[in-house]
């Protein structure tokens, strides 16, 4: 074979690690959860990064970095297959494995730490009261706890823990009691009012919630009809649930003061813009991350040369010219 | 032997061509990927979005053949559902996005390699692939080549047209043992007789194989009865191939509160226990 | 009914009103309701079907037809847009205008009845009270009613009532004691649990559920990120929603002994099999029928046609065939 | 006038090209519809799903002109969203799913149409649209042809190589007034300085306008003055396009007890009432 020899890079990849203009990196991005100052509002959703995507791209441009999540015993997921992608998006039965709250401790949280961004780690339970106690163990690691309340709650016939407002108290007072960090809670999409979930977090003392999590779903094979995940139930996440998370963040910047993280289908500025215009303060990204690494830094750094573009002087200003309402 | 570190490239497509009749060869100009892979490595390529097809997961594929001089690989992959479908509609001169070199590859054991001062006769590898299973094994056909092993290749596939590597194996120098299923040669008796039959007086120093069927455990039984290691390469549905998402659960019995291997990261290739 | 002569230009058109075999109209694929048969499990799905429909396809081969949902009283409906179609899917925000029960049965019910079909009623409230109130109202005209319990409760917050599982088994039993007729509830996709709100309707003396109604989203125009829809939420329909909906579909069914009616996405009778096999009883069509007329009986007529080729006697057998379990 | 029977047709595409600068024009085999749909009457065309792309709701399409003799209808559109961007897609010789004749189309009112016993002289007509708008109306001018009314046609777009319809009223004897953006002709007090000019000595028997904007406040104020009728087409989403889907509320307030009008079926042509 004679192929006439590329580049060492390309030119795509060179420029992408070549510094950013002075301009870019002076827009004030900042944005506050609590008594946290992050330096932009972007970040991973739970599950959709770890320290080996830092690998890949300069992870630093992030606003923060989100764990998956850390039960407070070891845990071995769901068996395989453990995703699948379908016409409506991914689906994934990961199962949440997790080496308990000391394992992450030792063998995962220095990872963390190095790549030198805020680490906020979410936290998962079995039970309304578990939560503190995982916050207790992780002894004041992390800048933030994102609580996960999209787990069955084994105390009652396992719907969600977060599609009831007593429980999503519960969690969060409980936790309250431990740190003075702030707590974001993280809800589920299959409750009957995102609103009331929302103001239950708010009352009972978090400073953020994020909405959403991915959207339980039945992938079948074609042809055979066999469930495609060995858990038979995943996740449905990417971006043919945005417009029905958008609807959430909607509902959920209108009913509390605190932050309002959205989460679900972010693929680009675009989607961004389109959560912060219905009230969202930060955004998170999953899905997207797996195709395009780069995902979340190209979101940051648009985010940037958006307010350059449109006169914006921060994000709160840029934000402003999009509110839908 | 250390991993190579990782990276993703906008990599211009410099073939796309049907091969046989059901498989797709893609040479893709990466120069870094190119020039670290390890033999049994794999790429995520990410299919590009076109016509409305939307596809979010890259995919996983072997580094079917590595030329680092040239800066480029080579992957030959089967249209299997949407992802590939949408793959095979890349045109040459567009560039796929591709993270790698992945992943655990195989590794000839120390008593596999010719030592330094040189042994007495050839050592030898058997490799076994059965249709786009051949890509796995043939980074070790080459590095075979490379470092003075013998190396024979079993070429399983539907029919004689449907075999891939066997060019690869002839410019490689490697013995290649083809078998179809059209002629009936590719069946369990036949071809576990048929490999006795050539190596039960001076068996392989290892066995490299790729599939989680019937040739992993033909390749399993043969190690055991000649004392060889054995090495199997494994698939599994990924997002990430990092280690990262989790979704890779190497199909394995496991306790329960103990997550069990991922193959993007403790695989894909796997030493065999039987 | 009055069809139209069939172009002599095309083939398609032409075979489709062709009489078909007499092997296939011999297949057995009756289900029942409660005390009701239905000649076949496909019916549309409410608000996807009018009797003007029935002027383009051979509407008498279909199992049911289902009305848009009647009110008590008029209800003028929603502001323009009413709908749009995006990636995710069609998203509407008709808002359910009616003539009320009595101007349903003065000027829609004698042209439902022109049909030749049994006709479902779907009934709506904006109390859990008033269900039962427009079932009187409807004097014993259809052969069952469909209770569409995915209106928002205004007597709790806007919470829709099919949330609740009181509400529901408030609906179901002041309803009970006005008909013996069939009674079916259309449950919402967002409860925190699809399984107990089956529960609620079956132990109210409900006879059917059926699962599910559009999803709540919010669409917003490209580039001016303006609400692309008058009401701002719509409900999100079609082939999307199809794997969130078939895991309810699973849940329910394996929560009640009474029918589950599947509606969500089905297009075609694959669709309808992926369904099946996870535990309905019969199907509904909705978004399908806007693109494709002609959907539901072509489901009906493969539905048929996979029992002769698969060989099953009838439509019980064909889907036990199929079950995932 | 009754309104025919609406079908769906498998419709062959015999030419599909583009037209101006930013138009498409296609011309459908569709015998009973060709032969049957009145003026200002729509179809439903089904987008057919292409390369992954999936469009679910049929796009609205007014009927450019109906040839019954040859069994086809034309059709012009403008590329907006993902519907008319998959549209361009279809090749010539596939087929498209079309449903129609739909709705209630222009009507000359009696005062306009010559009497039995001949007229002192010929009535006459306004037509008036603006880019593909102008299809709506056309069906109108080839009556007006028939019937043996005169007919003046405002063909306005943004620049003369966008008009739409000039060849069709050409052949069909109508006058046209040509307007565009690039010269000013098009905008507003300009047009109506012009209109007033041509028409007040001897207005107009009737006013037919496509679109909801300044066009139709125009064509009202015109139609108040000269004491004529005035039918405007309107646009809504839809869904259906047979009126049970109630997707297509007209953009008009209503008390909201009772639903307004929906465009498909007691439009897409209304009575203006100024
Ligand atoms: C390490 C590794 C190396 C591979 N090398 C090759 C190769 O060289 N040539 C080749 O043709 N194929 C190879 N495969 C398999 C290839 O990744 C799948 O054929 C491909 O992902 C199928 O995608 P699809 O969208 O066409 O199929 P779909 O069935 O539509 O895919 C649905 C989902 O399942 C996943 N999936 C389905 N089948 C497989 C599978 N066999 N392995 C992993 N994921 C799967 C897809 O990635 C996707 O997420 C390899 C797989 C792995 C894990
Ligand atoms: C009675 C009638 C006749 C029409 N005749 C013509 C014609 O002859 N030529 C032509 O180019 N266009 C015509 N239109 C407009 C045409 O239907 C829209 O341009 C088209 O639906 C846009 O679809 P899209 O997917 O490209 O745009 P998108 O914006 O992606 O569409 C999103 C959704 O909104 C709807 N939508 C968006 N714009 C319109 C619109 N203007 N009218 C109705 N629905 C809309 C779409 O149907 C779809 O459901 C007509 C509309 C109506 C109601
Ligand atoms: C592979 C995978 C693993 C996930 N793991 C977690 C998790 O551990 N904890 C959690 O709160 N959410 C988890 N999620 C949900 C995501 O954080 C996110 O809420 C969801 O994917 C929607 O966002 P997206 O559409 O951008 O992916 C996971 C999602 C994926 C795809
Ligand atoms: C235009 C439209 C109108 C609808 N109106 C009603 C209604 O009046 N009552 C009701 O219970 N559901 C209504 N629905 C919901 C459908 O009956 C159905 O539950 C939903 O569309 C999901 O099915 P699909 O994906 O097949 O469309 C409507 C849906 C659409 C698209
Ligand atoms: S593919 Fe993500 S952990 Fe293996
Ligand atoms: S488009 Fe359905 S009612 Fe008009």
């Amino acid at each position: 074979m004679n192929l006439a020899p590329p580049d060492a890079t390309t030119d795509a990849r060179r420029a992408f690690f070549d510094a950013r203009p002075a301009s870019a990196a002076a827009v004030d991005l900042s944005v506050r959860i609590g008594g946290l100052t992050l330096a932009n509002p972007v970040m991973p959703a739970s599950g959709c990064f770890g320290p080996s995507l830092g690998r890949l791209i300069p992870v630093t441009e992030l606003g923060a970095v989100v764990t998956k999540t850390v039960f407070g015993t070891p845990r071995g997921g769901n068996p395989a297959h453990r995703l699948t992608e379908i016409r409506a998006g991914m689906v994934n039965s990961v199962g949440i494995p997790s080496r308990g709250a000391a394992g992450y401790l030792a063998q995962q949280h220095p990872h963390y730490q190095a790549l030198g961004v805020p680490t906020i780690i979410s936290v998962g339970g079995h039970r309304p009261g578990e939560y503190a106690r995982v916050v207790r163990d992780l002894a004041g690691s992390g800048v933030a706890y994102e609580l996960n309340v999209s787990c069955p709650n084994l105390d009652r016939h396992g719907a969600d823990i977060g599609s009831d407002p007593d429980a999503i108290r519960e969690v969060v007072r409980t936790t309250r009691l431990e740190t003075d960090k702030p707590l974001i809670v993280k809800l589920p999409v299959l409750v009957s009012s995102i609103a009331d979930c929302a103001l239950a977090a708010e009352e009972a003392g978090a400073d953020a919630v994020c909405v959403a999590n991915s959207i339980p779903a039945l992938p079948l094979e074609r042809y055979t009809r066999a469930p495609a995940l060995g858990n038979v139930i995943g996740g449905l996440s990417g971006p043919g649930i945005r417009p029905i998370v958008l609807r959430l963040v909607w509902l959920a910047s209108r009913a509390v003061q605190i932050p309002v993280i959205a989460c679900g289908g972010i693929e680009t500025v675009d989607d961004a813009l389109d959560y912060f215009s219905v009230g969202a303060t930060a955004i998170q990204v999953g899905t997207a991350s797996f195709g395009r690494p780069f995902a979340m830094v190209e979101i940051v750094r648009a985010l940037q040369d958006r307010c350059l573009t449109d006169g914006a002087g921060d994000i709160n200003a840029l934000i402003e010219l999009w509110r839908a309402e | 032997m250390p991993r190579p570190e990782p990276v993703w490239d906008d990599a211009p497509v410099l073939v796309h061509d049907i091969v046989g009749e059901r498989y797709h060869w893609l040479v893709l100009a990466t120069r870094t990927i190119a020039a670290t892979a390890l033999a049994g490595q794999f790429l995520m390529i990410t299919v590009p979005p076109k016509g409305g097809e939307r596809i979010l997961l890259p995919r996983p594929m072997a580094i079917h053949r590595r030329h680092p001089e040239q800066g480029t690989v080579e992957v030959v992959y089967g249209v299997a559902g949407r992802g590939t479908t949408a793959l095979a509609d890349v045109a040459v001169g567009e560039r796929l996005l591709v993270t790698g070199p992945l992943g655990r590859g195989f590794e000839f054991p120390d008593a596999a390699l010719p030592t330094a001062t040189g042994a007495q006769q050839a050592r030898t590898a058997l490799m076994i692939g059965r249709g786009v299973g051949v890509c796995a094994v043939m980074g070790s056909v080459e590095d075979a080549a490379r470092l003075g092993l013998k190396a024979t290749v079993v070429v399983s596939g539907r029919s004689r047209a449907n075999l891939i590597g066997l060019a690869d194996c002839a410019e490689l120098g490697a013995e290649v043992i083809p078998v179809t299923d059209d002629d009936g040669s590719s069946r369990m008796p036949a071809l576990a007789a048929r490999l006795r039959a050539r190596f039960d007086a001076g068996p392989p120093d290892v066995i490299l194989v790729c599939g989680a069927g019937v040739l992993a455990r033909l390749a399993a039984e043969l190690g055991a009865e000649w004392g060889v290691p054995v090495q199997v390469s494994l698939e599994a549905h990924m997002a990430c191939g990092l280690g990262y998402c989790h979704g890779c659960a190497a199909p394995v019995a496991t306790d329960p509160a103990v997550e069990g291997p991922l193959v993007c990261v403790d695989g894909p290739v796997f030493d065999a226990a039987l």
